[in-house]
């Protein structure tokens, strides 16, 4: 015998100190913050408020370009219930310009087999009325 | 069975307690871990591993939260690992990095605590519907706070309890929390304010009850030749002890947690604490509500069984008493953030016998215990601590 | 450090089994162990430790239903949420305090009650930052094996003898759930999930229990004829932030290759090590793996792999028990299974599956997407 | 608090903050469900339920039954020895009454809450249950109590099989 349920409840999570600075400037500005370490001279995309390897706390924020490299892509072909998409997906890691960090995010306006490994990409925004402070008020991608 | 080498505590960090704060559970790490770091003269470089204690994921909404918050607790690029045993967690994550450094794996660990409870919606609560086993208990639809009032009625009758002295316990917390900087409750109330309070399920009534927090603490831990490069006053893990109980807590007697006593034997074993009412100074039972402060005073054989009550009422666990418990203001009064909650607690110890708790200082404290509790009505963690 | 493994007990691993309980199964595996090393739970146990997380349970606290079917009931008991070898490197570590002379240590995987699989596994991406797109949740895995592969000129091909070797070896594991004669060209034509990666690199999921006793040096040596000593221990964590993350090479891996290799002095891995049993979650991850661990050159591994230098009778076996991809997915207990297999072929116990002559292997743990966790234990049939 | 430690770090937010525009946060629910295996000895107990029987466990070797019934005894670690029927009545160990729902709603109507020792289980073999037919003033610790069954074609093989457990007259 079975006895289903399930662990399921609503959440509301804070993109806390670092991640609201971070998308409010993303939402309002279409710019791209990140922190940077004076110690370790590392720059930190996604931006955090403390530096994980000298634990320095961060206040020295820099904007950067909203252009990347592909550093990798995957083309995925199943939902994140592992159903088969429609269409698949292409989400590429971009190594963000002048910093040690990177964004995870849709490549758009290519065709998957066009996809290179080291392939320039600069963030399209979405309107600004459709923004809400979110990794997805970047629409994707494109080639630069 | 002897212990090879002695640990000690040498720094001590938490945030502030709140019901919801911003920072996400990463950033409430570090401000606790970063703030023990200070407090011990050390930087990152200085710590070998790291210790994670956090309770249910369902609260943060993260499947293996640990491995989420380990940049926060500065665990980057170091061993890590989480110990865990519910509400137990925060008084158990110093043990478990008492062993990572009594081992002599390791001469320094740092232990961070982290508990967010706001992301959870409606309510907290509502992740504690997952806890039950969801077979036989599950269909039942029960709210948690219905085993802590059965516990607490099961308590109450078998000793004959006044309900007037369980709310003293209330009282005496949220006064003693006043004084402490974190503090989400701290209140000057009376007897009648908690047996006037809303009734959530008898005998638990609203002041009688912890709040959901968001929070973290912190401590570093360092073996004895470590330790005395940093400080003068290094606070020591003189004993430590854990013991799990039955799933099955309708098959047990709830009038007593022997699995405290348990956890408390084998704490003052090591800790060679033969009368502990005697040779424990002060003591940071876990209070999320006001009967387990008394319940754990009898567990961790501070007091009589049934006689923790009386104790209350006569004072003795003031702060000015003879034996002050929840010096701190307990759970009650400074919040309860779990896994951090329990922490609080050994952080609280390793400030009293430091002298350095400011007005909360309670006198001549030279040997504190810190416990807690968790699962099923079924855990119990503790530690002694000596100056 | 001395501390030895003296008894081990498990259930066979199964893709699903319905008839039985999580409880029976593990009470199951810990009556074999507890009799694999002579210790009754309720006299001669001093701790237990269980390895678990709780949305792979569906219960938000587990570490309540633990103690009953282990006889550990009011003794020291307590979850490590990490795998099965983070579970075992606590309890060597409580064993080395000297407060303990005998710890037993449980892992288990009850992975057919799991409903929405990938739906747990994106509950552990970050909020904020990786929840984002209704993707399968190994996109993560998809990106890191393109970037894998991209470095060090691994094929899909190599990736997939990966999946052909575990599976075939798994053939003489009798305890295995997916043992299967199988080609390169399957692996290959199977579906792609997030392409580079495709269902066959994925190793499927399975149930199973493991329980082991360890023991102290002085306690081992009355306990067991053949104890198992645990050479040396190491874990790591790397940053949990993908977007920070090395891709192309395993560096928790490589870290806590490093402490393991220091405490059992081993300097040369691939002339001193007889066997390997490492994660193998993907098919790249055992390449990956066997890279960061020593066992040949950074990108050689697939290479070497296709030639069968780590096949069972290669020069070096690597998952002749069939891993993750062969005997099954167990979950947090698969980094036991790893120990187990590496205990039975210490012991002389593996059966048809027997190295020769083996006398020290490793074992090594990775938790899966999204983490950067793993351990590593050296073990021997000599102290 | 330690000399140091001054600046306690933290920064509140109200309810009201959380659902703010200038609050940056992300919104989610995760899919994690569940059909947990019951296993033998659970099996056994919901399908007895639903015939109106309560089933345990012997251990020959303590003696106790175990109700909810396993396959272990966990004091003794061996296997159980067989299935006991255990009467529906029993007294109650313990009660409560709760004003708050699963998810912490205040309800007006109370849910009357209790552990049951069982006639003919072990000494302290209780199990969870909800009290009906009951006046609230008068439930106290040790009532004899009894179970109410649900109709025999409502039953599902589920705890809920019994509606509640109500006062047996005393004579």
């Amino acid at each position: 015998m079975h006895v289903e349920g399930d662990m399921e409840v609503d959440y509301i999570y804070t993109a806390g100190i670092a991640g609201e600075r971070f998308f409010v400037a993303l939402r309002d500005e279409e710019k791209f913050l990140a922190t940077h370490c004076d110690k370790c001279n590392h720059t930190f995309m996604p931006p955090r408020m403390y530096c994980d390897r000298c634990f320095a706390e961060l206040s020295n924020w820099i904007e950067v370009p909203s252009v990347g490299a592909i550093a990798s892509y995957t083309i995925t072909h199943e939902d994140k219930n592992g159903e088969r998409l429609p269409e698949p997906v292409v989400l590429a890691f971009i190594e963000i310009e002048k910093t040690d960090g990177a964004l995870i995010h849709q490549i758009g306006e290519v065709e998957p087999g066009a996809l290179k490994i080291g392939m320039r990409v600069q963030a399209v925004f979405k309107k600004k009325s459709k923004r809400t402070g979110a990794l997805t008020d970047i629409q994707y991608f494109k080639p630069a | 069975m002897n212990v090879k080498r002695r640990v000690a505590v040498i720094g001590a960090g938490i945030t502030l307690f709140r019901r919801r704060l911003k920072e996400t559970g990463k950033e409430l790490s570090y401000l606790a871990a970063n703030a023990a770091l200070e407090s011990a003269g050390m930087t990152l470089a200085d710590i070998d591993c790291v210790v994670m204690g956090t309770a249910p994921d369902a609260f943060d909404g993260i499947h293996m939260k640990a491995d989420n918050l380990l940049d926060g607790a500065g665990a980057t690029r170091k061993p890590y690992s989480r110990v865990y045993v519910g509400g137990g967690t925060g008084v158990f994550s110093p043990i478990g990095g008492w062993w990572h450094v009594a081992s002599g794996l390791f001469d320094t660990c740092l232990v961070v605590a982290e508990e967010k409870m706001s992301p959870c919606q409606p309510h907290p609560q509502t992740a504690f519907r997952t806890i039950w086993d969801p077979i036989i208990t599950r269909p039942l639809n029960p709210n948690l706070v219905w085993i802590f009032a059965l516990e607490m009625n099961r308590y109450m009758k078998t000793y004959n309890i006044p309900k007037e002295h369980i709310a003293m316990v209330a009282v005496k917390n949220k006064a003693n929390a006043l004084d402490h900087p974190s503090a989400q409750l701290a209140a000057k109330i009376t007897v009648e304010d908690v047996l006037n309070s809303e009734t959530m399920v008898w005998p638990v009534q609203r002041l009688d009850i912890s709040p959901p927090s968001d929070g973290a603490a912190a401590l570093v831990l360092a073996s004895e030749d470590v330790a005395r490069k940093y400080t003068d006053a290094p606070v020591w893990i003189d004993g430590v002890g854990w013991s799990l109980d039955s799933a099955y807590w309708t098959n047990r007697d709830l009038c007593f947690p022997q699995y405290v006593a348990e956890a408390a034997k084998m704490a003052y074993k090591m800790a060679k604490i033969t009368d502990p009412p005697k040779e424990v100074d002060f003591a940071e039972p876990y209070d999320p509500f006001t009967y387990k402060e008394l319940h754990h005073m009898e567990g961790l054989l501070l007091a009589k069984k049934g006689e923790a009550p009386r104790l209350t009422a006569e004072g003795v666990t003031q702060r000015d008493g003879d034996l002050p418990i929840c010096p701190s203001g307990g759970l009650l009064g400074v919040g309860n953030p779990i896994a951090a909650a329990g922490l609080m607690k050994c952080c609280e110890l390793f400030w009293q016998l430091r002298n350095e708790a400011g007005k909360r200082q309670v006198s001549g404290a030279e040997t504190g215990v810190a416990q807690a509790w968790g699962d099923l009505m079924q855990v119990g963690t503790v530690t002694v601590f000596r100056r | 450090m001395t501390v030895a493994i003296v008894g081990v007990g498990h259930t066979s691993f199964q893709s699903t089994t319905p008839d039985i309980s999580f409880k029976e199964q593990m009470f199951e595996a810990a009556v074999k162990a507890y009799e694999d090393a002579g210790v009754n739970p309720r006299k001669d146990i001093a701790s237990f430790l269980t390895a678990a997380e709780d949305y792979y349970e569906g219960y938000s606290i587990f570490d309540e239903f633990v103690p009953d079917q282990l006889g550990a009931v009011l003794r020291p008991v307590c979850t490590i949420g990490g795998d099965g070898l983070l579970a075992l490197i606590n309890g060597v570590m409580q064993i080395e305090t000297g407060l303990f002379d005998v710890v037993a240590i449980e892992a288990h995987s009850k992975a057919s009650d799991i409903l929405t699989f990938p739906g747990i596994v994106t509950h552990g991406l970050d909020p904020i930052y990786n929840r984002a797109f209704n993707v399968h949740p190994y996109f993560v895995a998809g990106l890191e094996m393109r970037r894998y592969l991209h470095e060090t000129g691994t094929t899909r091909e190599q990736c997939a003898a990966v999946v052909v070797k575990n599976k075939e070896n798994a053939l003489s594991n009798p305890s295995a759930a997916f043992a299967a004669k199988m080609t390169v060209d399957d692996v290959m034509n199977s579906a792609f999930v997030s392409d580079p990666l495709t269902h066959r690199d994925i190793s499927p999921l399975a149930d199973g229990v493991i329980v082991m006793v360890l023991a102290s040096e002085e306690k081992a040596k009355k306990l067991s004829d053949h104890p198992v000593w645990l050479k040396g221990v190491g874990w790591c964590s790397d940053t949990p932030w993908i977007e920070s993350r090395t891709w192309s090479t395993a560096e928790y891996a490589r870290l806590a290759a490093e402490r393991a290799y220091k405490m059992a002095g081993i300097k040369n891995p691939q002339k001193q090590i007889a066997f390997a049993e490492v994660d193998d979650w993907f098919s790249y991850k055992e390449l990956q793996h066997i890279e960061a661990l020593g066992l040949c050159e950074n990108g050689e591994a697939g290479k070497l792999s296709e030639q069968g230098n780590f096949s069972r009778n290669g020069k070096l076996p690597v998952n002749v028990s069939g891993g993750r991809i062969g005997a099954g997915n167990l979950l947090e207990a698969s980094a036991l299974q790893s120990v187990l297999e590496c205990v039975l072929q210490l012991q002389g116990r593996a059966g048809k599956r027997q190295v020769k002559s083996a006398e020290m292997a490793v074992a090594q743990s990775w938790r899966g997407v999204p983490t950067a966790t793993g351990c590593v234990a050296v073990l021997s049939s000599e102290l | 608090m330690s000399e140091k430690v001054k600046d306690l770090r933290g920064t509140r937010l109200s309810a009201a903050d959380l659902e703010s525009e200038d609050t940056i946060t992300v919104r989610g629910r995760p899919n994690a469900k569940y059909a947990w295996s019951a296993g033998i000895a659970y099996t056994k107990y919901l399908e007895e339920l639903k015939n109106g029987r309560i089933v345990g466990r012997r251990c020959r070797q303590c003696e106790r039954v175990l109700v909810p019934p396993r396959m272990y005894c966990e004091q003794c670690f061996r296997a159980t020895d067989e299935w006991v029927y255990v009467k529906g009545t029993g007294k109650i160990n313990t009660y409560s009454i709760s004003y708050l729902d699963a998810d912490a709603n205040r309800i007006k109507t109370p849910i009357l809450v209790a552990v049951i020792d069982l006639d003919g289980a072990g000494p302290g073999i209780g199990i969870l249950h909800k009290l009906g037919n009951v006046d609230i003033e008068k439930i106290h610790v040790g009532m004899p109590v009894q179970a109410v069954w649900k109709p025999t074609n409502e039953r599902k093989a589920s705890v809920t099989d019994i509606l509640y457990f109500e006062p047996i007259e005393e004579e």
